[in-house]
């Protein structure tokens, strides 16, 4: 006890918490939870995050599970973004929503295009981008889509000048209804098709560097990771 | 230069409106997003599936294009000089045979990478449409419009240990055993105390003194003291006859030491 | 439906809409439809703003009426609010809603110098603490201590002023596992314990209660006092 510092503070909760520390709610109670927890924010949230605040021994994982099949079909659902949940409304009822609609900038197509290019090639190098795009990349491209949130920068690749990396975040998949990087729409055929490789101009033999498939920053765990069969 | 590839151009140009759009394709150079846009756009006219476009036929198709802008005297950026060059070098590998003893890829290499990359890139054309179409927070879903606050409780818990609690104890305490080094001078007469005893004492002029007569009282009867005493003393007479101030003088040896102010026109 | 601002986005609903004109949408879609306004909406809603959103026919009190029943006794509620209509967290899921984080810092130089000074020399005045440290006590520093519960205000000294004294309290005792205060390892100890490694010169070793203080400064007198058997 002497290592709780203000025991007294929350007497209530506290003696609740210890009551429970060896059974843990009912699974419905932790529906519950989970379900006031996801209400009430507009970030997404980790299981993690919400177990912590839980009392001790709920499974906020399993408690989710329920409240997703509970929402199906509803108003509001239970999406998963990225190793994160959270409600948002049924797409179908957008039509509902034009006034909470906020005026969304345009992004230009180089914009777009960029984007497009991180998600189904990340991580990504800025050569890269123009190497696909075939005309240099702004500064402002890169600057606007970090400051949506939509990409961050990633590991930097262990090829010369180690150039740094892009990828897509939980921000992205949030707002495009992913769940995971792997849900992107035609990604398995894009990379039977094998456009998804780092193909080298013919003439350039691939060192064991070129493409950054070394070791140690080898693309292929990652994507494997996450876009993985 | 192919027979098609000129009667296309002479019918590109055969009507009035038609050339009108020919040159809104050429004057709007900026509109696309550098050479391999343009080749892309290019490659619709051939309306078949990337994968079987006719490289040659879009490299002329691009030459004629650069070809077009110079008469018109449009400034054409570096890069897509670089590829027109580049291209006018593929149009010569693809007819040309291959020459046996030279090295590096052939014309049909070079020409399905291109293809590759004009396929890729349309592919990425593709998706970033299908992705800016697909239902988006913000239009088509929603987050919760009434956020609720997550207050943080942040109970910081400060820890310090008996070991801390002594060994900042024992930090204080060591500092007070050293501040600044002071010897025991219980028993110790500095030259410094006698010399402002003494000066403060001979004025100007006057008789023989002992300079015994200058040791304070306290400091007589003790001999540790009397002997710190006299040495100081003796030392500060020295100083003042150094500094000019006062003569010394000993009728013999061991005899007592007599000092006398130095009078002020002496100096 | 003028009120929608993009129909020419969402052809499909569009249409939709516009074959639901006549024919109001069932009564589980026109929940549906509230439940998603009400979660979106950044403030509360009256039936009449939600009507005006729905298709024609809606009926949004009665389908707010379905809601509300729908969300009794789950993790979040309908909740009227005036003339209006809002979700809100389960009032016994308040809990949830905060976020507890704690982090252990360390005590600062100053705080635990006063402290050990405390200990060694209470009832020790503000003063008294100064003298040792050398420099003087901010205001926080007592009052962080007197929060963390490890010193309490003693008497008030019968010196001119009548300083108050600061002593340490059972709580602090507890804390570094101290029966008494008088456990507290003298200089002696200190000194075998390596943490008075210099020297100081001889005949210059206080003790704790060594320093030519007044009697008053004397902690044994007024220890046996405080947590004498």
């Amino acid at each position: 006890m002497s290592s709780d510092p203000a025991p007294e503070e929350r007497p209530n909760e506290r003696s609740e918490q210890e009551s429970s520390l060896f059974q843990a709610p009912p699974l419905a109670e932790q529906e519950r939870m989970v379900e006031a927890m996801l209400f009430a924010s507009a970030e997404p949230l980790s299981t993690g995050e919400m177990q912590d605040r839980m009392p001790h021994g709920c499974d906020a994982a399993e408690a989710v599970q329920l409240l997703r099949k509970r929402y199906q079909g509803r108003g509001v659902n239970v999406v998963r973004v990225g190793d994160t949940w959270a409600i948002r409304t049924a797409a179908d009822l957008g039509f509902l929503m034009s006034r909470e609609t906020s005026e969304t900038r345009k992004l230009s197509r180089a914009a777009i295009e960029t984007l497009a290019i991180i998600a189904y090639h990340q991580p990504c190098t800025r050569a890269e981008i123009e190497e696909i795009r075939g005309v240099s990349v702004s500064r402002g491209t890169i600057d606007l889509l970090i400051e949506l949130e939509w990409i961050r920068f990633g590991r930097r690749k262990m090829t010369p000048g180690r150039p740094v990396t892009y990828v897509v975040t939980p921000g992205f998949l949030d707002h495009f209804g992913l769940e995971t990087p792997r849900d992107l729409p035609g990604l398995k055929e894009l990379r039977e098709a094998g456009l998804l490789d780092n193909r080298p101009p013919p003439g350039m033999i691939p060192g064991p560097e070129d493409d950054g498939e070394d070791d140690s920053f080898d693309p292929a765990p990652d994507q494997e990771d996450m876009f993985g069969p | 230069m192919s027979d098609t590839a000129d009667r296309q151009d002479d019918d590109m140009w055969e009507t009035v409106a038609e050339r009108r759009a020919a040159e809104a394709l050429i004057v709007d150079v900026d509109g696309f997003e550098g050479p391999l846009d343009l080749l892309l756009t290019l490659s619709r006219t051939q309306k078949v599936d990337l994968r079987k476009i006719s490289v040659l036929k879009l490299a002329e198709q691009y030459l004629a294009f650069v070809e077009k802008a110079r008469t018109l005297r449009i400034e054409l950026a570096a890069d897509y000089l670089v590829m027109a060059a580049w291209l006018a070098f593929l149009k010569s590998r693809l007819l040309l045979p291959p020459d046996p003893f030279e090295d590096g890829p052939t014309g049909e290499e070079l020409a399905a990478h291109l293809a590759y990359q004009l396929e890729r890139l349309q592919a990425m054309r593709e998706k970033a449409a299908q992705l800016m179409a697909r239902d988006r927070l913000g239009r088509d879903r929603f987050q919760r419009g009434i956020p609720e606050q997550i207050d943080t409780a942040r109970t910081v818990t400060y820890t310090a240990s008996l070991f801390d609690l002594m060994q900042a104890y024992a930090r204080l305490r060591t500092r007070d055993d050293f501040r600044p080094f002071v010897l025991d001078r219980d028993s110790i007469y500095t030259m410094e105390e006698a010399l402002d005893r003494m000066r403060g004492m001979i004025g100007y002029g006057g008789d023989w003194v002992d300079i015994a007569s200058f040791i304070p009282d306290g400091w007589r009867r003790d001999p540790k003291k009397r002997r710190s005493a006299t040495a100081a003393t003796f030392a500060a007479s020295l100083e003042l006859v150094k500094a000019g101030r006062a003569t010394l003088r000993q009728s013999d040896t061991f005899a007592p030491i007599q000092l006398r102010p130095r009078l002020r026109d002496e100096q």
